[in-house]
């Protein structure tokens, strides 16, 4: 068929691949596995390809978007409940699938070389595969239940990755925490759901933004409390406050795992759930001022972790939350291009830095720590090179990919009402911040003498260096497409914004002012981690309790230890098995086979045994009869004998 | 096939009768009993097939009927049948019983006979409840059910079996007795036992109003406890811990649950209406406490059992809704919980029968080692949890959305906390079994991963859930072709979203 | 006369009675029975039972009494002993039997329509007496031939030494 | 005095009191051959009430009742006796109290 | 008289002869023979009697001997149960009994004498008769249960049981009198006739209270019940299989004849008493069974409250009532007897082996006997298709449909309550046992040809009346009707008394 685009296929080829590396892998050989892995998501990304070609006007006439394609059988029938599988591409969708096949794709070639001495080869890459499958499930949704199918599939996905190294409890806990954190952003999403479906009655995205548009001055009210709630849900996905505490913490994962789920796709969905339900957000100007005070502060209290965390993958973890909160902000001044513009770049520049992170590590054998590396310039110089375009591009550097992106979001911000100032400056202080932090990662990994002597570094294998050429060109030249265009693109879906018309002079200074920053940035990290590397300790050393805060990561865990884990174990344990459980409810049974015992023994005392006391008793029992028949009949003559 | 479309129903009641007599016959030989067993609850297995095959979609009602005389005076009927409200309970009862006795298979390595002949028996009686039309009968067969389970319990227990088995006896003993108590009355003032005639004349109004709300709430008092609601759930515990994975799998839920359907809101819908609240808070209560206890159990069986509490509550919730998707949902989710707690014991069973305990302490990292088992119950886990695209969501989706949407809105928000809370213990399960460090008792014993005869139960098993998440409307289908109470009908339906209703926004335009 | 005989009769039976109880040693209970008996023949010469006097006296005092006296003597019954005995007899029996007496005395003494006894009236003949004992009542007759072969199996089967019992088994 | 004779509630009374010494007899006494003899002392109240109400009613019946009784009650000492005897070898004592080997 | 009338007491008159022949026999064999076959004699003419009770069913129903005993269903009915628990028990006897005892034959022939007893009992339609009758299967069961002479419980058993039963049978006869005493005649009929006019109502009363408690104490209803536990545990098993049942059995009947058809008119008083006992009867003996460790005296509690369950039959007044009764009793027998001889088989004759714990693991060691325990045990439970359940069934569906909802809901409730002890036997059966030398001792019980007749009797009989109750309701509904039961009135004066109803 010419007019279809088969978009059922583009989640069932990394679906057949999980299934063939998952249940045969085991005994496949490695070659095989590699092949069946690489190939699946190769074949989506070639379908998206396809219809990105047609799209983007290179090739043959496609149908219109947005193409939707539904399977004829239902999902859900239930009384008045239809909830079919239904698959949407329209430009977000295809914007999404670009980078979650194009990326993972890459990065699944990155894996190979990476994995290749792991002993759960094929375990590793089912899993992947079977997280590009959820993926897509999840860009392609037609409607919210099967988006939550992706949902909670890429959660799923990231347990099992996460948890990759069952062994390590560190790792094993991880994938629990990131399961259960997620699970608590699902329960929004799901009461979300449940809103949608007893406000609208479907749970179609198209049908819900229609029956809004038929009702325009429908706002706020149950439509915050709606948009409130897929907030919460993604404020689980995409690691914001205040649910981000499961994303320092996937850095468990095997680093592939970290680059594809924890900083290119997987923690974006809450930014794409937005962006895809926007229709319900934009009439609730309140739960948009909360996306946009979400993201700002998740982007500030980020980099402020960020700045003296030690190991390489957290400090890009928060980075990567810290991102996120700038994608936030963007949706929540309603800036949904811009968002989904950073979310792309962020995905080339982050999946970049966290690769070239793992290059790092493995040269240095497994090494994570900053303060034993440094030096590695010379010894790994692609490695290098490619991180160093992703540390400018993170930074914000003209003309590298995030400096389009994250000006876009700040220009947005800063022409936002009456907030939008404050968040322009909350964003320019995290773009100092992160500029610091990440140019001091750089000169500790790269620059400066070698800090430990027993390692003998080594450059990446090929198939690691080819995807982080790839990338690293991404995220030099991903911007140049301009927010113009980016926007005009989107706006079918997401509609435009006042800011991304196109560039005026505020927009001009603005980018100046930002770029400055950064250029600060740099120059601090530089004379702290360069020029003189001791006064880093220092500053810390002079700051001890800030350091402290920071250092523990504003002890959130630890908060939520005390106010959330603790409680609910031990009121679970002491009030509810203890005394609901066992003393109420176990205490009433054993009263009531107590009481039984109790008066059977009773009862037995009255088996004296003694001849006498049953005669006694049978003649008591001879006088109550005699009683009980005489005393009516008396009684009863006697009231008839008043009668008369 | 007419003919059989009339007797299939007997032959289905008769079979793990006719393999219990054949292995009381035989000797007690090596795994003989075990092999007539399991070939008798396939055989019966592919009987119980037979009903969704000739199953008649467009046609209401009971099908598969036969009603014939038992007893004169009072009137009882051998009156059975199907509708899609029973038939796949029946097939599920008949997809478990071979899983039981998979699960038995090397669990059991004395005096089988007793044991496989009880089980079928055990079964006869279970298939009994869903098959039964006639009051009475029906409740033969209730209680019948009890006996082969208690004495397996004690025979069987773990530790002190007969402590748990009186236990589990009494309690659902007891309230059947107000149960017996309420059939009598129905009889004394209706003349009948049979199930549709009851339906019309308690529907009619002719009765009594006050007797009547306490016929209801006996049955409903048998029922809740049998299920269990909370807080009649004293004996679950106890039961699981102790009674053999094959009786465990089926113990809980499905028969009280099925008989909430049926006979409480089935016939007096009038006063399941008045206690829905009631149990609908009861519900929520018991799923988050269940859920809750369950985090902190040391014992695999217990925790499984806290578990089940907190399922189990989730159905009722949906029951007691009262709402047409929240009934799809709550016997959809029936099905679900059978195949998921079957396949959870049989792996859990596994595990002790090679480990030689259930305290979840001597566990861990155990996926190294048994990697087959770990990967099962993970997803077993994974579709108990309620994941998306295996079976245990769409239930769960269906109560808590009707929930939602028909019944109340905070109790579906705190239902909802309860599923999450199934996350964090079924996966903080998993870990400490299969995940981190090995323990010295997984390390020590040179333990062997799943084998042939368990992969080949265990795989279909998971195959289903994954089926019954991404196809449901095959079940769902028949499922909504029940026979409901009549004057349920119409009054409650799925509460038609309407725009109108909903968005205020629109109204003041 | 009639009262006379009544109340000299009526006050040896109950004599007898608390006689029976108030003493300790069972032959002087025996002996006090035997008094009762015999008063009650009396008086049941009074209410015209010639026969039943006859009886009660043969039957009774004699035979009954006679095989009592026999047991006694066989086991040797000495006094009674002294033993702490049952409570539930005092305080559940006592007030028992008085409840029932008083009962029993409201019923008897209101009861309408009870004639009176004089000495000529009613005499019944044993003729009579016979002649319904063996049309009417032969039933019963016949089978209190069953009773009588109980009783003497049960005696013999309970007092023959089990000489063949457990010691020729072993 | 209108009529002749004396009231035959007045036997009925006797019948009733003595009825009553036999269950007091049966209460008190601490040798099983008293006791029995109690019980034997039950039954002739009862014939005495039989007698009075055959006088009452003219009805031989009554009397032939007593007779039975009679008759049961040589029955019942002749069993009852043995009993005793088959206690007291077993036992080697007629107190009623000691005769509690079986009890609760 | 006419020659006919011996008709009507056939089975008593082949019971008799059985009894004198075996006496005769006993009498002229040599001192030392065997006896044993004597059993069998006793069963044959048990099982001829039972035939002639059948036969007389084609008699048309009616009278004989100056209307001092009737035919009819009702009385069919009875006879055939006794015959049949007494067949039963003679062939457990027979393999029970010491081969060796020379009482052999005293003992078949008390046996079949004293069921002449019972059988006249539940035929007897003139109180002269029934008195005799009560006392003829009371005396053969005072001996019997004193059979076992030389041990020390047994004669205990026999003096509490005869004296206490003495005693009662005073108060039965004190009330004999007082019906007597106010109508001037102890025919039923005639009595049924006439007390309704009879002027001293207080009498007719009291009359009715005495015979009652006579009655209530045979059949061991609380608060009368309290000489059963003693005399079950000490008299020897077999015995106890007859008492808790065939007596039983028959007195059940005369409560029926009594109450209704001595005194229908009077059921605003006796309902109600019956009510109270059937409560009391079926708590204190349930309650009471819970801690009991001797499984015969466990089983004595068991029978006082399924005394209780039976009363509840009737003292409801539904219109099944009499018929669910007869049906209990029948259902109640068929499991009793046959527990009592697993028991016997377990416990052996001298009763080593009968506290619970000495049944730890009986299933393994003799797994017919162990089964068969469980089965008897899950019967009296009331578990359905065995008649136990039935038997519940029917009698608790007579107290609803005679509006006693409250009685029927006591009463179940009870039986769960009844189960906790049932299965904690039956729980220890399967149990393992502990390889300890005093259980390696114990020997496994052989169940010789009777034994397995008497199981396969009683098996037979649970199960057929579990599943297939019908005919046996029908023969007890015959029966029913033909007790001369006046029609029941819609509105009892007891509603207040047994029926609050439930709000």
């Amino acid at each position: 068929m010419n007019d279809s685009l088969h978009l059922w296929l583009i989640p069932l080829f990394p679906f057949a691949g999980f299934l063939l590396n998952g249940v045969l892998g085991s005994r496949l050989p490695k070659w095989l596995v590699t092949t069946i892995a690489l190939l699946t998501p190769l074949w989506s990304f070639a379908i998206v390809l396809s219809a990105a070609r047609g799209l983007l006007g290179f090739g043959a006439t496609l149908p219109s978007l947005p193409f939707v394609e539904t399977c004829p059988v239902g999902w859900i029938d239930a009384g008045a409940l239809h909830i079919g599988f239904s698959f949407v591409l329209d430009q977000l969708s295809l914007v999404m699938l670009l980078v979650v096949t194009g990326v993972g794709l890459l990065i699944h070639v990155y894996s190979v070389g990476y994995m290749a001495h792991e002993d759960g080869y094929w375990r590793f890459f089912s899993y992947m595969n079977l997280f590009m499958f959820f993926m897509t499930v999840l860009v392609l949704a037609g409607n919210a239940l099967v988006m939550f199918i992706g949902w909670e599939g890429v959660g799923l996905a990231s347990y099992l990755l996460i948890g990759f190294y069952f062994q390590k409890n560190s790792a094993a806990d991880a994938g629990k925490k990131a399961f259960i954190v997620n699970r608590i952003g699902d329960f929004g999403f799901l009461i979300g759901i449940f809103l949608l479906l007893a406000n609208f009655g479907t749970l179609t995205f198209s049908e819900i933004a229609g029956k809004l548009a038929a009702a325009p001055a429908w706002q706020g009210g149950v439509l915050t409390a709606i948009a409130l709630c897929l907030l919460v849900g993604a404020t689980g996905k995409s690691a914001q406050l205040p649910l981000y505490v499961w994303l320092p913490d996937a850095m468990e994962g095997p680093t592939p795992v970290s680059a594809l789920i924890h900083a290119a796709t997987m923690v974006t969905a809450g930014v794409y759930m937005i962006a895809r339900t926007h229709a319900i957000f934009d009439r609730s100007p309140f739960a948009l001022g909360i996306v946009a005070i979400v993201g700002a502060a998740t982007a500030l209290f980020a980099a402020t972790i960020g700045l003296v965390q030690n190991d390489i993958k957290r400090v890009l973890a928060y980075s990567t939350i810290s991102q996120l909160g700038y994608m936030f902000l963007g949706c929540g001044v309603a800036a949904y291009s811009a968002a989904i513009f950073h979310l792309m770049t962020h995905a080339f520049f982050k999946a970049l830095l966290f690769l070239a992170a793992g290059s790092v590590i493995h040269a240095l054998g497994g090494e994570q720590d900053l303060r034993k590396m440094g030096g590695l310039r010379k010894k790994i110089p692609v490695t290098f090179w490619t991180m160093t375009a992703a540390v400018f591009a993170i930074a914000g550097f003209f003309p590298f990919a995030g400096f389009f992106s994250k000006d876009a979001i700040l220009y947005a911000a800063f022409l936002h009402g009456p907030g939008g100032k404050l968040f322009w400056f909350v964003g320019v202080v995290t773009a100092l911040l992160t500029s610091f932090y990440m140019f001091r990662l750089w000169y500790l990994t790269f620059l400066g003498e070698s800090r430990s002597h027993d390692v003998h570094p080594h450059e990446s294998p090929w198939s690691m260096l080819a995807p982080l050429s790839i990338l690293a060109l991404l995220s030099i030249g991903g911007g140049w497409i301009g927010m113009g265009r980016f926007g005009t693109f989107l706006a079918p879906v997401v509609g435009m914004s006042a800011s991304e018309g196109g560039s005026t002079q505020l927009e001009i200074l603005l980018s100046i002012v930002a770029v400055a920053v950064a250029l600060l940035g740099w120059l601090i990290a530089d004379r702290l981690y360069r020029q003189r590397p001791e006064s880093a300790d220092n500053l810390a050393a002079a700051m001890p309790a800030g350091y402290k805060l920071l250092i523990n990561k504003y002890f959130v865990d630890e908060i939520y230890g005390y106010t959330v884990v603790k409680p609910l174990l031990a009121i679970s344990q002491y009030v509810l098995e203890w005394v609901v459980d066992v003393a109420i409810l176990g205490g009433a049974t054993w009263l009531l086979a107590g009481t039984a015992q109790f008066a059977g023994a009773i009862l037995q005392r009255w088996q004296s045994g003694n001849l006498r006391s049953y005669a006694a008793w049978l003649a008591l029992g001879a006088a109550v009869v005699l009683l009980f028949f005489l005393l009516p009949a008396t009684l009863g003559m006697h009231v008839s004998g008043m009668g008369r | 096939m007419t003919y059989l479309n009339e007797s299939i129903l007997t032959i289905i009641l008769l079979a793990p009768l006719a393999g219990a007599a054949l292995i009381v016959i035989l000797p007690d030989r090596g795994k003989l009993p075990a092999w007539i067993g399991l070939l008798t609850t396939l055989v019966t297995l592919g009987l119980t097939l037979h009903l969704p095959a000739h199953f008649v979609l467009s046609q209401h009602g009971f099908q598969f009927e036969t009603s014939r005389l038992w007893i004169e005076n009072p009137a009882i009927y051998y009156h059975v049948g199907v509708d899609g409200l029973s038939l796949w309970l029946v097939v599920l009862a008949g997809l478990l019983a071979p899983i039981g006795i998979v699960a038995s298979w090397n669990a059991i390595q004395q005096r089988r006979k007793i044991f496989y002949a009880l089980f079928l028996v055990q079964q006869t009686a279970m298939l009994g409840v869903f098959l039964s039309l006639d009051l009475m009968l029906y409740y033969g067969f209730w209680e019948l059910s009890l006996v082969p389970m208690a004495i397996l319990i004690a025979m069987y227990g773990r530790k002190d079996g007969s402590k748990a088995a009186l236990k589990f006896f009494l309690f659902t003993f007891i309230p059947s007795a107000p149960l017996l108590v309420a059939i009598l009355w129905l009889y004394a003032n209706t003349g009948t036992f049979n199930f549709a005639d009851l339906q019309i004349l308690i529907a009619s109004g002719g009765l009594p109003a006050g007797p009547l709300c306490w016929v209801a709430f006996a049955f409903l008092f048998a029922f809740a406890v049998k299920v269990p609601v909370f807080p009649l759930h004293g004996w679950l515990a106890d039961t699981f811990s102790e009674a053999p994975v094959a009786l465990a799998m089926v113990v809980a839920g499905k028969l009280g649950l099925y008989s909430m359907l049926r006979f409480h809101v089935g016939l007096f819908p009038v006063q399941a209406r008045a206690l829905a609240p009631w149990l609908v808070a009861l519900a929520v209560i018991g799923l988050l406490y269940g859920a809750c206890l369950a985090l902190v159990q040391r014992d695999f069986w217990r925790l499984l059992a806290f578990a089940a509490l907190s399922h189990l509550s989730l159905i009722t919730l949906g029951i007691y809704g009262l709402t047409f998707t929240g009934w799809d949902g709550a016997i959809y989710q029936i099905l679900n919980h059978g195949v998921v707690d079957g396949a959870l014991f049989l792996l859990l069973g596994i595990l002790e029968a090679r480990y030689g305990t259930s305290q979840i302490a001597s566990y861990g990292g155990l996926a190294a080692k048994v990697p087959q088992t770990a990967t099962l119950f993970v997803i077993t886990s994974l579709a108990m949890i309620g994941l998306p695209m295996l079976n245990g969501f769409v239930g769960e989706f269906l109560i808590l959305s009707s929930t939602f949407t028909g019944v109340n809105r905070g109790w579906a928000v705190a239902a909802t906390v309860g599923v999450i809370l199934g996350a964090a213990y079924m996966l903080w399960l998993v870990q400490r079994l299969f995940y981190g460090p090995q323990s010295p008792l997984a390390a020590g014993k040179p333990a062997s991963d799943l084998r042939p005869g368990e992969l080949l139960i265990l795989w279909p098993l998971v195959a289903l859930m994954l089926g019954m998440g991404v196809a449901p409307s095959i079940w769902l289908a028949t499922i909504e072709n029940r026979t409901g109470p009549p004057t349920l009908k119409g009054s409650i339906t799925l509460p038609q979203p309407s725009l109108s209703l909903a968005a205020p926004g629109e109204g003041q335009q | 006369m009639h009262l006379i005989l009544f109340f000299i009769f009526a006050a040896l039976c109950l004599a007898g009675a608390v006689n029976l109880l108030l003493q300790t040693h069972p032959i002087n209970s025996a002996l006090s029975l035997i008094v009762v008996m015999t008063s009650l023949a009396v008086l049941y010469l009074l209410l015209g039972a010639e026969f039943l006097a006859a009886a009660q006296v043969i039957v009774y005092a004699g035979a009954v009494m006679v095989l009592f006296t026999f047991v006694i003597m066989l086991l040797n019954a000495g006094r009674e002993e002294r033993t702490l005995g049952s409570r539930a007899a005092r305080v559940v029996g006592f007030p028992a039997v008085a409840a029932f007496l008083a009962l029993l005395a409201t019923v008897l003494l209101k009861a309408h329509g009870l004639g009176r006894a004089a000495m000529q009236e009613g005499v019944t003949s044993t003729d009579d007496l016979s002649a319904v004992l063996f049309t009417k009542l032969l039933l019963p007759f016949e089978v209190t031939s069953v009773l009588i072969l109980i009783a003497i199996l049960g005696a013999v089967a309970l007092t023959r030494h089990g000489d063949g019992e457990r010691s020729a088994s072993k | 005095m209108a009529q002749p004779g004396i009231p035959l509630a007045w036997y009925l009374m006797l019948s009733a009191i003595l009825f009553s010494l036999g269950v007091i007899g049966f209460l008190i006494k601490r040798n099983l051959i008293t006791v029995f003899m109690s019980i034997e002392l039950m039954l002739n109240a009862v014939n005495l009430s039989f007698v009075t109400f055959a006088h009452q009613w003219h009805a031989v019946k009554g009397q032939i009742f007593v007779f039975f009784v009679m008759m049961v009650a040589a029955a019942e000492a002749a069993v009852g006796l043995a009993i005793i005897i088959a206690v007291f070898r077993a036992r080697a004592t007629l107190a009623v109290d000691r005769i509690d080997l079986m009890k609760l | 008289m006419n020659p006919g009338d011996m008709l009507r007491i056939l089975p008593e008159v082949v019971l008799t002869l059985t009894g004198v022949l075996i006496m005769l026999a006993d009498a002229s064999l040599p001192p030392n023979a065997p006896r044993r076959a004597l059993g069998w004699v006793a069963a044959l003419g048990t099982t001829l009697a039972l035939w002639a009770s059948l036969w007389q069913l084609s008699l048309p129903a009616g009278t004989a001997f100056y209307s001092t005993v009737e035919t009819s269903p009702f009385t069919v009915f009875f006879h055939v149960l006794i015959c049949g628990i007494v067949l039963v028990v003679l062939l457990l006897s027979l393999d029970s009994l010491p081969a060796e005892s020379h009482h052999q034959g005293e003992y078949y022939a008390l046996v079949v004498l004293g069921a002449v007893g019972m059988c006249l009992l539940t035929s007897g339609i003139e109180l002269l008769v029934i008195f005799i009758a009560l006392e003829i299967s009371s005396i053969a069961t005072y001996v019997l249960a004193c059979y076992r002479k030389e041990s020390g419980r047994s004669p205990e058993a026999a003096i509490k049981y005869f004296l206490l039963g003495s005693f009662a049978t005073g108060f039965l006869l004190y009330g004999i009198a007082l019906a007597f005493g106010a109508t001037g005649t102890t025919q039923i009929y005639e009595l049924s006739r006439l007390l309704p006019t009879a002027q001293n109502h207080t009498m007719v009363l009291a009359a009715m209270a005495l015979m009652v408690v006579g009655i209530l104490f045979k059949v061991s209803a609380a608060p009368f019940h309290v000489w059963t536990p003693d005399v079950y545990e000490g008299a020897p098993s077999p015995v106890v299989a007859l008492m808790s049942t065939a007596p039983k059995a028959a007195t059940f009947a005369l409560l029926l004849r009594v109450v209704y058809e001595i005194f229908p008119t009077l059921r605003s008083s006796w309902a109600p008493l019956l009510w109270c006992v059937a409560v009391l009867s079926m708590t204190v003996g349930n309650v009471a069974a819970l801690r009991q460790q001797n499984v015969k005296r466990m089983l004595a509690y068991s029978s006082i409250a399924h005394a209780g369950y039976l009363l509840a039959a009737f003292a409801g007044l539904g219109p099944g009532g009499i018929a669910a009764a007869s049906f209990y009793t029948a259902a109640y027998a068929a499991m009793n007897v046959g527990i009592f001889a697993v028991v016997t088989m377990v416990g052996g004759y001298d009763d080593q082996r009968s506290m619970i714990a000495d049944y730890r693991g009986l299933i393994y060691r003799a797994p017919l006997l162990g089964g068969l325990l469980i089965f008897f045990l899950t019967s009296l439970v009331g578990i359905p298709f065995t008649a136990g359940f039935f038997g519940k069934f029917y009698a608790f569906s007579a107290a609803v449909g005679g509006n006693a909802i409250w009685l029927a809901l006591i009463g179940l409730l009870n039986s769960g309550l009844a189960a906790a002890y049932y299965l904690r036997l039956a729980f220890v059966t399967v149990q393992p046992a502990p390889d300890t030398e005093s259980f390696a001792k114990v020997a496994t019980p052989t169940v010789g040809v009777a034994v397995a007749a008497a199981l396969l009797f009683t098996v037979g009989a649970t199960l057929v009346l579990g599943i297939i109750p019908t005919q046996a309701l029908q023969a007890a509904e015959t029966g029913a009707h033909t007790l001369q039961v006046p029609a029941i009135d819609e509105n009892p004066a007891y509603i207040t008394v047994g029926t609050q109803q439930p709000r």
